[in-house]
């Protein structure tokens, strides 16, 4: 016979004034299994808490019911109680006698005898609990970041910093991501590079950290501190570990026309080439769709068409027949940091509910480029030396104007959130055109200015006041080119005016989305994503950096349109939950998992089916010489999240979702 | 214990079970409760983790144990704290209401709902409306009139 | 299959011509056209500029006729028609109140399931027949297309195009053999119903227009709204006060393009009716195309 | 008869099976027989007789049987839904079975009628079973099969549905108070694999094991819940029921929304992923405030 | 014993004046829906719900006296305290009308069980209020072989009166005090005798149809299984078995029964008396796990053996009635005729 202890609490006058609480406790004590009843004024405070303390301790409980306030508000506080009377936590329950009862009727009866019958519920509830021990994971203290961008350098360097190794994963043949692509930066004006190199050097030198570039993650499996993950390393065409990074190569490719990806589209690289002079690692990569030797290959050609590379390589690190390989690493926490990429205008667009421009030539009108785009014009590294020129003739614009917006809240065109950083971009791209082009004039078409943060309206107010930019408070209905001008129509939605003006480049600041492919990388961490791709963080306040799968972080622009600061604080933000992960050898989670009955499970595997955590695994039953009896079961309790969703579907009935086994809920329904 | 319930209509006070999940519905009868809206008396909350560990026993068997009524509730879709336990529970709850009126429960003494964790007015409506419903239909006698055999 | 047929006031009268050479291209493409009994006025364009509920409720009454005829889909030719009916239908579609409304009006039992479609979707959607009927190609025939706003605008009323950059009526003219010319007024606003009210707004705009269409080599402009025909083709007299030579821009209805092509008599098209001639396009249609004609005999 | 004999008799040869299992003569008509012996496989007959699911003999509950390990079944269409059911939740593996097929357009209720098929004395299974042939099989034989007759009479659900509720809780009431809980429903369903089965457990007794209706009427609306998109509508429920339940009804009823709602039909395809455990994030809910 | 005619409305009335007289009567009667329509005993308020002439009905009339579930008493928990609730062993009067005579012979057969060690109040009260009026058989089918237990279809056994039909009505045959006081109370509905040699024919064909099913000598069948527990013949004699327990369900004499405590709630219940078959893999599944008749064939075997030796043994009597309900009920075609057949072969005492 179980030995229950029952505490009614008043809750001042909150529980008191519409339940009898005397009552209750009366009609508690009165229940088998009940050997102690009390009512008392405040429950939660000190005395009340020495109240439940010392009756366990004189009535030798082993269940404590508090009858009160909801259990989101103090279950953890009684059981905290208990604990330091000396039983398990998990032998405590509340019933929630205020949210649900005191505080919702008002007729004493009615609501006394809610009271009674919610406590008794519990009560017989907590004749089936079980003491539960937490559950201990061992952790790899090592984590993989996804993405080399400033967020993935970021966190790469935090957590190695902080003494944990680390993986840095990073697709294209550099770090840097699209930080390195910018002139300067807002809204301070300094120049990017010269902040973000030295953070990639100290990547690439960081004792810690293993840089994976030209690679991509292939597989994920594992959990929570354990995580296994396979990671493609493509095939350079250059061995890494012979190269110097002397550029030779790139100097005697005869192919020099091929459009820059660093300087989007706006210059041209080699097919053999490292995407920019900084780049991290410096080891150049063949481009395999342009180079001669390949696109011969690939027709099959008896003889290999050049080889001028491979000739003039002093260290003989050209490697024209290296193999994607394919490595493991074992990691305990995952960051993604994937970062993002611009819509574009184009008529043809990779998602079906997004549509482009017509109004504004679907991409075709020369001279109409995005912000990246002004970003390489503006950099001295860029393909113009910094020197703000018109892409189609060299000419130098004496009119551009920019539109916000670009796609982004816009449900019509498919993207109904704001870009965040594009009102304080184009203030800088106006800034930047105005410092470089003398009497050049710069139009904003903008629909709202949102520059919160510290530093940003006044850096706004700087472009209008002082850079002479014209701020125009509306959307521009159409662009042309007529001649040697784009003619954009617009409507100044201030003074009421129709506006034609006949502009030399516009700039258009398209809408930040998350990089292609990131559906089929969350897939493979099984972690959410919105409609749009972001991931999905576990809570938008509360757990920023989390996601819905235990282990695996995200920062930066892969979860929303994020500027510097925001993604590297998320970065670090990230670092320092896996850091406290980290701090442990063991990982301690609550006990309240499912656990299967391998004597009875059937092996039908429902469970396995709607687990959405991938948690349930085959197991193999095997006798003493190792013959197989059966296959069955078996709850990873490193990924359970405990929601239960497997034991409505067993239909022996043979697993048990510890805290709510079928015992406990069978009881608590029979009580009523 | 279970107070069984009297068959005189006028006096009937409907007895309702619910089964909610602890991450929406939950907390919205919380918040109800946080925002003092009255609502009748009637219904009795079990807790579980999420719609999807609700299980069409818990309704048979709380019918068995003399409730005139069941609510089942749980976070809106793509709203659910585990992913997707409310879809799964969707499924399930799609059949069991078919199956449970095809044995002639009346689908009328079960109500299903997706209230958020900001929803407490929706909770208030819910137990109001279902309330009133079975309060019309009458005590369900029948089921635990069922044991005696010929 | 049948075609409800709304000719609405203008093809009625002053763009008789419009009427006729549709006629005769939807004869000779194998559309059956059924005129609906007693239609009456849409509407535009002073009904939705003063009364909403009158401005569902006209183009209703056609529908709900079209509807007692067994109609699924009506063409009206007039875009401005086109609009009013497109809009009524989608209107009511999505506002049931509305809809109850307008049915306790119409005394009528109405289910508003008819389809609304414009000129240019009716020729595009019978492209492949219009090809086989063409005999008198327009080669070397460079045209400018011109939609106006009401054709392709709003898009979740109209919907059948591409609002910002349509092509039906490009495709069309390229069945017809002829060559549309890319050029950037073909979505600007004629002045519409203001041609009497505010005549010289109405001046200007054609100007920009016709001027953008030359500058683009255009040789004619093609058009699919009486009311863009009138205010393009007539008010070229007063635009030629403003310019140094006068523009002497055919404007053709894109039924009679196809007409031509097909070889339909000009007198058939009325091709006479309008106040710049069309004489150098006839002319290019009889003259090119003779050649493959005779080759056929 | 004479290609599944020899059939038979040369996968026993070639020792590609243990055993055959099939039908034979019995005292009071076709049963199911168990051929081990390649001498033997002319005591193996099939015509509209057969009516028992031989599936439910590769369901490894069945431990007297579990040690044959490779076995040859004959299956008709339903019986072939009922392999690839066990085959997609793991009971069997493909590789163990050989699947002889028999082209089938319906059988009779009970396996000592007359083998007569009419209106009158088709098995109600077969009117909606939309299977001719058995496309899981290995070797396929038989006739083409047509259509089986339409049953007589009044549709049963439509009937029930029109009722009111307390109408068919009246009705249900009538049938479950026969129910004396032997569980031959479940004894012989070939889906019905649980080790322990949810009636049989005790902690807690969700499902009271005295055959009152009350327990009855537990027992029967969770055994038609775990057999949601699972059930192939074979009917040995209804025929294995000493009571005579119609259990088949509710069964049928349960396939109607799932098909209706998740538009799913239970096929011989062990590929196609079963109703129940997954989702769309479209599924209707109407009824769910 | 002394014989009597009633006519077919006599008969009738007899059922109406024992209704009016606040008797329960039971006879067969059409249950159930559609093509699974069928014949069971069932309680009956007026003549024309009872069907007579369209054989035996699906179920035996054992759970009159032993029902598939009954309360022994009931419990009320009170904190530390139980209180318990006896149940009513006095039952209401009961007259079987039309019980065939395998039905018929089988509570006194078991009987012995219910009164061997301990008297169980439940059956005894309830055989002792009830009069049992059979109604001999004119042999249902092929899977009857009551003569082959020492039985048949015009078997007295257990009868308070037997009916034998004749033109008109039926020929009934006195057998018990409780039959002549069915008499006695309801005189007016019995003429006198005057059918014994239509009556006697009818018997004679009857039995001569039955013993064709199957001729075994049940004796050296006993001898035979009390000596080959182990024979190989029981290796895979359930093959095709589906240990449903149908047969036990339909069975007259099979009266196994399991004992739980079934609650209402927490706080009460009641201990239930339930049917059971060792024909299940549970009825012997040890706590530990260990099953004792692990296999089909294993509880096939039990169920032939008990019935034919060690009942017998104990009892003196055959647990068996050859109704045959059990090869018509089986799902999977099991046929005791064919084991018995077999083992009358094996044993070398075929008739």
């Amino acid at each position: 016979m179980s030995r229950i202890g029952v505490f009614v609490c008043h809750c001042g006058e909150n529980i008191g004034r519409t339940v009898d609480c005397a009552a209750v406790a009366q009609a508690c004590g009165e229940l088998p299994g009940v050997v102690h009843s009390i009512d008392y004024k405040y429950m939660c405070s000190d005395p009340g808490q020495a109240l439940v303390k010392q009756a366990v301790a004189e009535h030798k409980l082993d269940g404590v019911v508090v009858a009160a306030c909801s259990p989101h508000m103090h279950e953890k506080t009684f059981r905290k109680t208990v604990a330091n009377a000396g039983i398990n936590r998990f032998l405590c329950e509340m019933a929630n006698v205020r949210e649900h009862c005191s505080w919702i009727h008002e007729d004493r009866e009615e609501a006394t005898q809610k009271a009674i019958d919610l406590t008794r519920f519990i009560v017989e509830k907590i004749k089936h609990n079980v003491p539960l021990e937490p559950i201990k994971i061992p952790v790899t203290r090592r984590a993989l970041v996804i993405g080399g961008g400033i967020a993935g350098i970021q966190a790469a360097l935090d957590i190695a910093d902080g003494g944990c190794e680390v993986v840095l994963v990073e697709k294209e043949p550099s770090i840097g991501g699209h930080m390195s692509q910018l002139s300067e930066t807002f809204p301070t004006l300094d120049c990017s590079q010269c902040i973000l190199t030295p953070r990639m050097v100290e990547v690439y030198q960081h004792p810690r950290i293993k840089l994976m570039a030209y690679a991509e993650v292939d597989k994920v499996e594992g959990y929570i501190g354990n995580f296994t993950v396979t990671v493609r390393q493509k095939a350079r065409g250059v061995n890494a570990s012979l190269c110097n990074g002397c550029g030779e190569c790139q100097k005697v490719c005869p192919n020099k026309k091929i459009a820059s990806e660093f300087d989007a589209g706006l210059g041209k690289r080699p097919a053999i080439y490292v995407p920019f002079p900084q780049a991290v690692p410096n080891i150049p990569v063949i481009d395999r769709a342009n180079c001669a030797l390949y696109k011969g290959r690939a027709r099959n050609a008896k003889k290999d068409a050049c080889k001028k590379c491979e000739e003039v390589c002093g260290r003989k690190a050209i490697d024209f027949d290296q193999q994607d390989t394919f490595l493991t690493e074992k990691v305990g926490a995952i960051v993604v940091a994937t970062g993002y990429q611009l819509y574009n205008i184009k008529k043809e667009q990779d998602k079906e509910a997004i549509s482009g421009y017509g109004e504004y030539g679907y991409g075709t009108i020369p001279d109409v480029i995005d912000g990246l785009q002004f970003e390489r014009l503006a950099s001295a590294s860029g393909p113009t030396g910094g020197k703000i020129l018109r892409p189609s003739d060299g000419k130098e614009p004496k009119t551009v104007v920019f539109l916000q917006c670009i796609g982004s809240r816009d449900p019509a065109k498919g993207i109904d959130y704001c870009s965040k950083i594009c009102c304080m971009y184009i203030a800088k791209h106006t800034m930047l055109y105005h410092h470089k082009v003398h009497g050049g004039q710069a139009i904003v078409f903008f629909m709202d200015i949102r520059a919160g943060g510290k530093g940003y309206d006044e850096f706004t107010r700087r472009a209008i006041e002082e850079n002479d930019a014209l701020y125009v408070r509306g959307r521009v209905s159409k662009m042309y080119r007529d001649g040697d001008v784009i003619k954009v129509l617009g409507f100044d939605t201030l003074s009421g005016e129709p506006m034609h003006i006949d502009a030399d480049m516009v700039v258009l600041a398209t809408a930040m989305r998350p990089q292609p492919g990131i559906e089929s990388l969350a897939q493979k961490l099984s972690v959410s994503y919105d409609r749009f791709g972001f991931i999905n963080e576990a809570h938008p306040k509360l757990r920023p950096v989390e996601t819905n799968t235990a282990g695996v972080y995200v920062a930066g622009a892969c979860q929303a349109p994020r500027d510097i600061p925001d993604a590297v604080a998320m970065a670090s933000a990230t670092a320092s939950k896996i850091l406290g992960l980290f701090s442990a050898s063991e990982l301690e989670r609550e006990p309240l998992v499912a656990q299967v009955d391998q004597g009875t499970c059937a092996g039908c595997f429902h469970c396995v089916r709607v687990c959405p955590y991938g948690a349930v695994e085959h197991f193999e039953v095997k006798d003493r010489k190792g013959n197989l009896i059966k296959t069955v079961a078996q709850v990873n309790k490193g990924v359970c999240q405990g929601c239960g969703t497997c034991q409505a579907n067993c239909p022996s009935k043979s697993v048990e979702l510890q805290g709510f086994t079928d015992q406990q809920i069978f009881a608590a329904i029979n009580a009523f | 214990m279970a107070a069984k319930t009297s068959t005189d209509k006028a006096s009937f006070k409907p007895r309702i079970a619910a089964f909610v999940c602890n991450w929406c519905t939950y907390t919205g009868a919380d918040l109800a409760g946080t925002s003092r809206l009255q609502m009748a008396p009637n219904v009795r909350i079990i807790r579980l983790p999420c719609t999807g560990r609700i299980d069409p026993l818990f309704i048979i068997k709380a019918f068995e144990r003399g409730a005139d009524g069941v609510i089942v509730s749980g976070c809106h879709p793509a709203d659910c704290h585990y992913t997707s336990g409310n879809y799964h529970a969707r499924r399930r709850f799609a059949v069991a209401r078919d199956v449970f009126g095809f044995m002639g429960i009346d689908p009328k003494r079960i109500t299903f709902s997706w209230v958020s964790a900001s929803e407490g007015g929706k909770w208030a409506e819910v137990v109001n409306d279902t309330t009133a419903r079975v309060q019309e239909l009458g005590p369900f006698s029948a089921y635990r009139e069922m044991e005696a055999r010929v | 299959m049948k075609i409800g047929y709304f000719p609405g006031c203008s093809l009625d009268f002053s763009a008789k011509e419009f009427d006729t050479s549709l006629q005769a291209v939807a004869t000779s493409a194998g559309m059956e056209l059924e005129e609906i009994k007693d239609w009456a006025c849409c509407g535009a364009t002073s009904g939705h500029a003063t009364n909403h509920l009158l401005s569902i409720a006209l183009p209703a009454r056609t529908l709900a006729l079209a509807e007692e005829q067994e109609l699924e889909r009506v063409v009206a030719p007039c875009a401005a028609c086109y609009s009013r009916l497109a809009t009524a239908r989608h209107e009511m579609a999505e506002d049931k109140k509305l809809f109850s409304k307008v049915t306790g009006i119409l005394k009528r039992d109405f289910t508003n399931s008819v389809q609304v479609m414009n000129i240019a979707e009716l020729l595009r959607d019978n492209l492949p027949a219009i090809k086989e009927k063409v005999t008198h190609p327009l080669k070397d025939l460079k045209v400018a297309c011109y939609y106006g706003c009401l054709l392709v605008r709003p898009p979740k009323v109209t919907g059948f195009d591409d609002t910002e950059d349509p092509s039906s009526m490009e495709e069309v003219c390229r069945a017809a053999g002829a060559t549309p010319v890319k050029w950037n007024k073909r979505l600007d606003c004629c002045g519409g119903g203001f041609s009497l009210s505010r005549t010289g707004s109405v001046i200007r705009l054609g100007k920009e227009i016709l001027e953008d269409a030359q500058a683009a080599g255009a040789q004619a402009v093609v058009v699919a709204c009486p009311m863009c025909h009138s205010n393009l083709d007539l008010r070229q007299k007063a635009i030629a006060e403003q310019t140094a030579k006068p523009l002497e821009m055919p404007i053709l209805f894109i039924t009679q393009l196809v007409g031509l092509a097909m070889g339909i008599s000009e007198q058939i098209l009325g091709l006479n009716r309008h106040f710049v001639s069309a004489q150098p396009i006839i002319a290019k249609a009889t003259v090119k195309a003779l050649p493959a004609a005779r080759e056929e005999a | 008869m004479q290609a599944l004999q020899e059939l038979a008799r040369k996968l026993l040869t070639d020792k590609t099976a243990n055993v055959v299992i099939g039908w034979g003569q019995g005292p009071r008509g076709p049963r199911p027989i168990f051929v081990t012996q390649p001498e033997h496989a002319d005591r193996l007959i099939f015509d509209t007789r057969c009516v028992h699911n031989l599936a439910t003999y590769l369901n490894p509950r069945r431990a007297h049987l579990v040690p044959f390990v490779k076995k040859a079944v004959v299956v008709k269409p339903c019986d072939a839904r009922a392999v690839a059911g066990l085959i997609r939740e793991t009971q069997v593996k493909r590789e163990d079975v050989v699947l002889i097929g028999m082209r089938c357009g319906g059988v009779v209720r009970d396996s000592d009628m007359d083998g007569k098929l009419t209106e009158a004395t088709v098995s109600p299974r077969c009117m909606d079973c939309p299977d001719r042939e058995p496309k899981l099989a290995d070797h396929l034989m038989g006739e083409e099969a047509s259509a089986p007759p339409k049953g007589k009479g009044p549709d049963m659900i439509a009937k029930l549905d029109a009722m009111s509720p307390a109408e068919r809780w009246e009705f249900w009431q009538k049938e479950l108070e026969r129910c004396v809980r032997c569980h031959a429903c479940r004894e012989v369903c070939p889906m019905c694999f649980c080790d322990r089965c949810i009636a049989d457990k005790s902690m807690p007794q969700w499902i009271e094991s005295s055959p009152h209706p009350r327990g009855n009427l537990s027992w029967q609306m969770t055994r038609v819940m775990h057999m949601a998109g699972r059930c192939v509508g074979c009917g040995e429920c209804t025929r294995a029921c000493p009571v005579d339940i119609p259990l088949g009804l509710i069964l049928r009823k349960m396939t109607q929304t799932v098909e209706e709602r998740f538009g799913y039909r239970v096929s011989d395809d062990p590929t196609v992923p079963a109703p129940m455990g997954a989702y769309r994030l479209d599924d209707k809910q109407e009824f769910i405030l | 014993m002394s014989a009597k005619t009633l006519t077919q409305a006599d008969l009738a009335s007899l059922v109406g004046d024992l209704v009016a007289a606040g008797t329960r009567v039971v006879a067969p009667s059409r249950t159930g829906v559609g093509p699974l329509q069928h014949l069971d005993y069932r309680e009956i308020k007026k003549a024309d719900e009872m069907t007579l002439d369209a054989g035996l009905p699906k179920r035996s009339i054992k759970e009159l006296f032993f029902p598939p579930t009954e309360v022994l008493f009931r419990w009320k928990q009170k904190k530390n305290d139980f209180e318990l609730q006896e149940v009513e062993t006095k039952f209401q009067k009961t007259v079987v009308i039309g019980a065939r005579p395998c039905d018929a012979a089988a509570p006194e057969i078991v009987d012995r069980l219910m009164n061997w060690d301990y008297k169980d109040e439940l059956w005894n009260g309830r055989r002792e209020a009830t009069t049992i009026v059979a109604l001999a058989c004119d042999g249902q089918d092929k899977s009857c072989f009551c003569t082959a237990v020492g039985l048949g279809p015009d078997s007295t056994k257990g009868a308070d009166v037997l009916l034998v039909p004749v033109k008109g009505g039926y020929h009934a045959e006195i057998l018990t005090a409780k039959g002549e006081a069915l008499v006695k109370d309801f005189g007016k509905r019995f003429g006198e005798a005057k059918s014994a040699d239509e009556a006697g024919k009818f018997r004679e064909t009857a039995r001569a149809k039955v013993e064709g099913n199957l001729k075994v000598d049940p004796k050296p069948i006993r001898t035979w299984l009390d000596g080959h527990f182990e024979d190989k013949y029981w290796g895979e004699i359930a093959l095709r078995c589906h240990g449903c327990g149908a047969c036990a369900s339909v069975c007259p004499t099979c009266h196994c029964f399991d004992i739980v405590d079934e609650p209402e709630g927490i706080y009460e219940g009641a201990r239930r008396r339930n049917w059971d078959t060792c024909q299940t893999g549970k009825f012997t599944l040890h706590g530990s796990g260990h099953n004792p008749r692990g296999t089909q064939n294993m509880r096939f075997r039990q169920r032939v053996t008990h019935k034919f030796a060690i009942y017998p043994r104990k009892f003196e009597e055959i647990l068996c009635t050859g109704c045959g309900r059990c090869a018509r009920a089986c799902p999977g075609g099991m046929d005791l005729l064919e084991i018995l057949s077999d083992i009358g072969q094996m044993a070398g005492g075929a008739a």
